[in-house]
């Protein structure tokens, strides 16, 4: 039973520990597996998620940073959750430091779905904390054997202002690449900012991407989606071609311990990604 | 071996805290069994504090306030007398030796009175045995 | 195989069964019946109709150890806890509850990841199923012909019991069940008259009426999401509801659990403990938000579960009309009335 | 004995009135369950709801647990027998509902029922009064010449016992405990969100059902329900399996109305015991 049983977290190591915002609530951690085995075990795909587990403490869902590209490695960005429900797990992840051992269970959830965006235009919008696992998928694209396979790459990635805005170093040298792009926008600048100021929705109606051939991916706060949805049906994306990402109360993360499910869906095990289309054809319930 | 209770001794700020550092500096010899948490008031205390105690592992509980009128905050410890009487009922009506909890009004100047109470209050838990009870098993 | 046992020699039973491993029976307790690891073989006491919580337990325990570990050791030094691979015994399930298992197997057992813990379970496990007694009336509450279940059902049994007067009638259905029977040396070989009351209660289990409402397993399901948005209809259904956990507690399809780390003295365990969809903070989330926040919404995230999603996710309904939800409900809740009120919108 | 069907006929004259004069826009009340038997806590919304409610010795249920799910400020017309309308008082008392939305519902009561053993509960199990203490409406005879029967006699028993058999006794009782919480939400003066035993920090208890959490959410509910019990014994009512937890609630009431002289939900003028003091208190009451 110890091999296979889904309960059981293989151990990791924090390899690196990115501070990502000015208010420091905001950490990437990079963690490396202590088993060689593991890592095999741990083949993930870009929007896919993993249960951070420290022993005392809980669990946590976060989903997968890093791309599949980056091999030896799996990073998560994680958030100190705290203002409403303590969170004990994202709290004590915080104060550990790089070399710490924690726990890791996954991969899980379904993924951004790569056969369908292969040769497709993609759209990728992000707004505030949610960018993680599309980074995931940027990187997984921008890698150089894949990047043929897709066509043209938007990023649209917005945040309240320029220090929230997170992996500040990757997004500096997409915007100097020509095979994709980047147009960062941020509620409110400072002095130092010079890019571009305004809300997500607006800078992408602006921006006008083609719905021809193309794949719209959105993750973002509930306010950015529900503002950010209308934009792309005047554009023509029809309910197919837009994905996003479901955000539920999860624990056990195989679609077993049965909270987390939207209809008949179990957003840990069928989910979390859906297309609108999908979405339409379950309860509102989330 | 002769049994050695734990006590917890939850002691308010203002009064009976500096009542026990009193009886250190005036060098008063009283039993090592209790342990002393400050809080700011006496009606700080939350019963559950005394539940987990006792549940932790504590062989007794001891409170200790200002003396009614004096409380730091004026009516604090009124609060708390008519609470802690509650608990005290509660642990009782549950089976718990009533003797494993004690509240006393300690006022800042009575360091001697501070160990006195520990000294009567050790040899009271002690003489009840070690607590069982509530105490959860390892 | 048919065999047989004097009821008064029960506990003979009880014990043979000990010693072969680890037996679970109903015993009595002040508010009635309930299934317990058996220490006693005087204990096991058959004169009940049906247990208040339901035999899921066996296989999905109130609480499941994962992991065992120190804190402040390493990941690594954490010790998993094994199941323990004693055969067991589980005595005197009634048919609906026996029938339960098989819904529950889908989830656990066969979709997707198989739970480790319910699969070794269920396989350890020998299961006597037992016939409603015939002769006593029916609780108002049942409701198990709905599902298709009759009183006397031996599917899915290993060993199929039927009270006959003062005698117990024991009939292997599964070669599990045979090869068990035959070891059972306090038994003795029915006679042809006993044959015969088995078959005949096998039969007359058909006659033995619950309430009955005809549930078409995809069109309550349908029904179910076509009136999901009836806001009216759920506030009205669940204004006594509760919100308390007893209904899932109690139910033998509820598998709802939640995973925690207990810890005290510097040590702690990973576990999974039941967990109800009735709670308020079963689905709030880390950043404050639930999508459940009100009682008609969960109420109606529990019916739609059983009769609607299930369905569509597994095939078949989740309950089995065993009644105890609205026997345990302190308000008196009764999921058959709501189902047939959805039925009728 | 009380005429059942006449208080039934009342309650639902009554609602009818409330709902169609606009008065109130729910009327907590009694509805038919799925049988006679098993009547069910009912709000009535609307003129056409009122055929639905019922009243018979099964209807135990304190409707005032439902007061305050509504948004402050619904005007609501409530059923109280003697117990409810203690807890719709204490609830007054501890502002979360305010008289002025209220119209009680009077139901002077004798002979209510245990559904599961048709024994009669007035005093054993709830506070043993018969007439409700506060109400608008009255809609039955006042109770008269019963003899009166303390509601703490049940608790000699256990009074007498010595307190390691007393502990056993809790201690079995709480073990069988599956955690289900339908004592705190049966409950009307349960109305924390989230209940202690649901925080996660401090975390109180092991979710696990298992004696230690048990007995920590079990005692230290009964002291957050010091000297506001009302005695309605729904916590034990509810109970899937049993747990007789009105003898302890009884015992703290006894307790705290031994202490400081004060009975909870008997006049909306009065302040909850433990969130209350006199300067008078006696020290007495910590030994």
């Amino acid at each position: 039973m110890s091999d296979n049983n889904p309960y059981i977290p293989m151990p990791v190591q924090i390899a690196k520990i990115t501070n990502e915002v000015d208010t420091n609530d905001i950490k990437t951690f990079r963690f490396t597996f202590l088993n060689k085995e593991d890592e095999e075990k741990f083949k993930y795909t870009p929007g896919q998620f993993g249960e951070l587990s420290i022993y005392g403490k809980g669990e946590s869902p976060i989903g997968i940073a890093s791309s599949p590209t980056e091999l030896g490695y799996v990073e998560f960005t994680v958030q100190r959750a705290g203002t409403i429900v303590p969170g004990l797990v994202t709290a004590a992840l915080h104060d550990l430091d790089e070399g710490a051992q924690i726990g890791l269970r996954g991969p899980l959830g379904n993924s951004w779905p790569i056969e369908f965006l292969e040769n497709k235009n993609i759209v990728v919008v992000g707004g505030g904390f949610a960018f993680t696992t599309l980074r995931s998928l940027i990187n997984y694209m921008l890698y150089k054997d894949n990047r043929k396979r897709f066509g043209e790459i938007t990023v649209v990635y917005g945040a309240r202002n320029p220090g929230l805005l997170l992996y500040k170093d990757e997004l500096a040298e997409w915007e100097k690449r020509d095979d994709i792009k980047t147009i960062i926008t941020v509620d409110k600048g400072n002095e130092t900012w010079k890019g571009r100021e305004g809300f997500v929705p607006a800078v992408c109606k602006d921006t006008a991407p083609s719905p021809k051939d193309a794949v719209a991916v959105i993750c973002g706060p509930p306010i950015m989606i529900k503002f950010t949805l209308p934009v792309f049906f005047e554009l023509g994306f029809s309910k197919e071609n837009i994905l996003t990402s479901l955000e539920m109360r999860m624990k056990c993360g195989i679609g077993k311990c049965g909270r987390c499910n939207v209809g008949s869906q179990y957003v840990c095990k069928d989910g979390p990604v859906f297309s609108l289309a999908e979405l339409d054809q379950l309860p509102r319930d989330f | 071996m002769d049994f050695e209770p734990k006590i917890l001794g939850i002691a308010c700020n203002w009064c009976t805290y500096t009542g026990a550092d009193l009886a250190g500096t005036t060098r008063l010899q009283y039993p090592q069994n209790v342990r002393v948490v400050r809080v700011m008031c006496s009606s700080r205390i939350n019963p559950s504090f005394i539940f987990r105690a006792l549940q932790l592992g504590a062989d007794g509980v001891l409170v200790g306030g200002c003396h009614p009128g004096d409380c730091h905050y004026n009516t604090g410890n009124l609060y708390a007398r008519r609470r802690l009487a509650t608990t005290k009922k509660i642990l009782e009506f549950a089976g718990i030796e009533p003797g494993r909890f004690r509240v006393e009004w300690i006022s800042a100047s009575e360091g001697n009175r501070f160990a006195e109470v520990v000294e009567e209050f050790t040899t009271q838990v002690k003489n009840l045995g070690p607590q069982t009870k509530l105490k959860i098993q390892e | 195989m048919l065999k047989k046992t004097a009821i008064e020699k029960i506990s003979q039973l009880a014990a043979v069964l000990m010693e072969k491993g680890t037996l679970l029976a109903p015993v009595k307790e002040v508010a009635g019946h309930n299934f317990a690891e058996i220490n006693d073989p005087q204990k096991v006491d058959l004169n009940f109709y049906n247990t208040i919580i339901s035999p899921k337990g066996a296989f999905f325990p109130p609480k499941e150890d994962f992991i065992k570990y120190k804190i402040g050791k390493t990941i690594t030094e954490a010790e998993q806890i094994k199941v323990d691979s004693k055969p067991v015994f589980l005595f005197g399930v009634r048919p609906c509850d026996v029938k339960s298992f098989s819904i529950m197997d889908i989830h656990f057992n066969a979709a997707g990841i198989i739970d480790p813990y319910w699969s070794q379970r269920r396989k350890a496990t020998t299961i006597f199923g037992y016939a409603y007694d015939l002769n006593q009336p029916v609780d108002a509450a049942d409701f198990y012909n709905s599902l298709g279940i009759y009183a006397a059902d031996p599917e899915g049994s290993d060993i199929f019991m039927v009270k006959k007067d003062k005698d117990l009638l024991l009939k292997g259905i599964t070669p599990k069940g045979e090869e068990l029977l035959a070891q059972l040396n306090t038994l003795v070989d029915a006679g042809k008259d006993d044959e015969k009351y088995y078959e005949e209660t096998l039969k007359k289990g058909k006659e033995y009426k619950t309430r009955f409402l005809c549930i078409d397993q995809d069109v309550i399901a349908k029904k179910l999401e076509a009136v999901f948005n009836n806001n009216d209809f759920w506030t009205k259904v669940s204004s006594a509801c509760l919100s308390c956990g007893a209904c899932t507690f109690v139910c033998p399809n509820c598998y709802c659990f939640d995973i925690c780390d207990d810890t005290i003295f510097g040590k702690g365990t990973r576990r999974r403990v039941w967990d109800a969809c009735m709670f308020t903070d079963f689905t709030l989330e880390a950043s404050g938000h639930n999508p459940r926040t009100q009682v008609y919404q969960r109420l109606r995230q529990k019916i739609n579960h059983k009769y609607s999603y299930h369905v569509k996710k597994y095939g078949v309904i989740s309950c089995v009309g065993c009644g105890r939800c609205t026997r345990s409900c302190p308000v008196n809740i009764d999921i058959y009335s709501i189902v047939e009120e959805a039925l009728k919108l | 004995m009380t005429d059942f069907k006449k208080i039934e006929e009342n309650l639902k004259k009554e609602a009818k009135r409330l709902l169609e004069s606009g008065e109130v826009t729910v009327v907590l009340a009694y509805g038919k369950g799925f049988d006679e038997k098993h009547p069910m806590p009912f709000a009535a919304k609307s003129v056409a709801d009122v055929d639905n409610i019922v009243f018979n010795e099964y209807c135990n249920y304190n409707m005032a647990r439902y007061l305050v799910r509504y948004p402050q400020g619904t005007k609501i017309a409530i059923a109280v027998k003697a117990a409810d309308s203690r807890a719709v008082i204490q609830l007054i008392q501890e502002e979360k509902i305010k008289k002025e939305n209220l119209v009680l519902l009077g139901i002077p009561v004798i002979g209510m029922k245990n559904p599961k053993t048709d024994e009669v509960i007035d005093s054993k199990t709830t506070c043993g009064m018969h007439n409700p203490v506060l109400y608008d409406v009255l809609l039955g005879e006042e109770v008269h010449g019963q003899k009166i029967v303390s509601p703490y006699d049940v608790l000699a028993e256990y009074e007498a016992m010595d307190k390691d058999a007393r502990w056993q006794f809790w201690k079995d009782q709480f073990d069988k405990c599956i955690r289900c919480y339908a004592c705190r939400k049966a409950c009307p003066m349960c109305y924390c969100d989230p209940c202690f035993i649901d925080q996660n920090k401090p975390k109180w208890a092991d979710k696990a059902p298992q004696s230690p959490g048990n007995i920590m959410y079990h005692l230290t509910r009964f002291h957050h329900l010091a000297g506001r019990c009302i005695d309605c014994g729904e916590c034990s009512r509810a109970c899937p399996v049993d747990i007789p937890l009105y003898l302890f609630h009884k015992k703290v009431a006894k307790e705290c109305e031994e202490m400081f002289n004060q009975v909870s939900g008997m006049s909306i003028e009065d302040k909850p015991v433990l969130v209350n003091f006199r300067v008078e208190d006696s020290d007495k009451i910590l030994e």
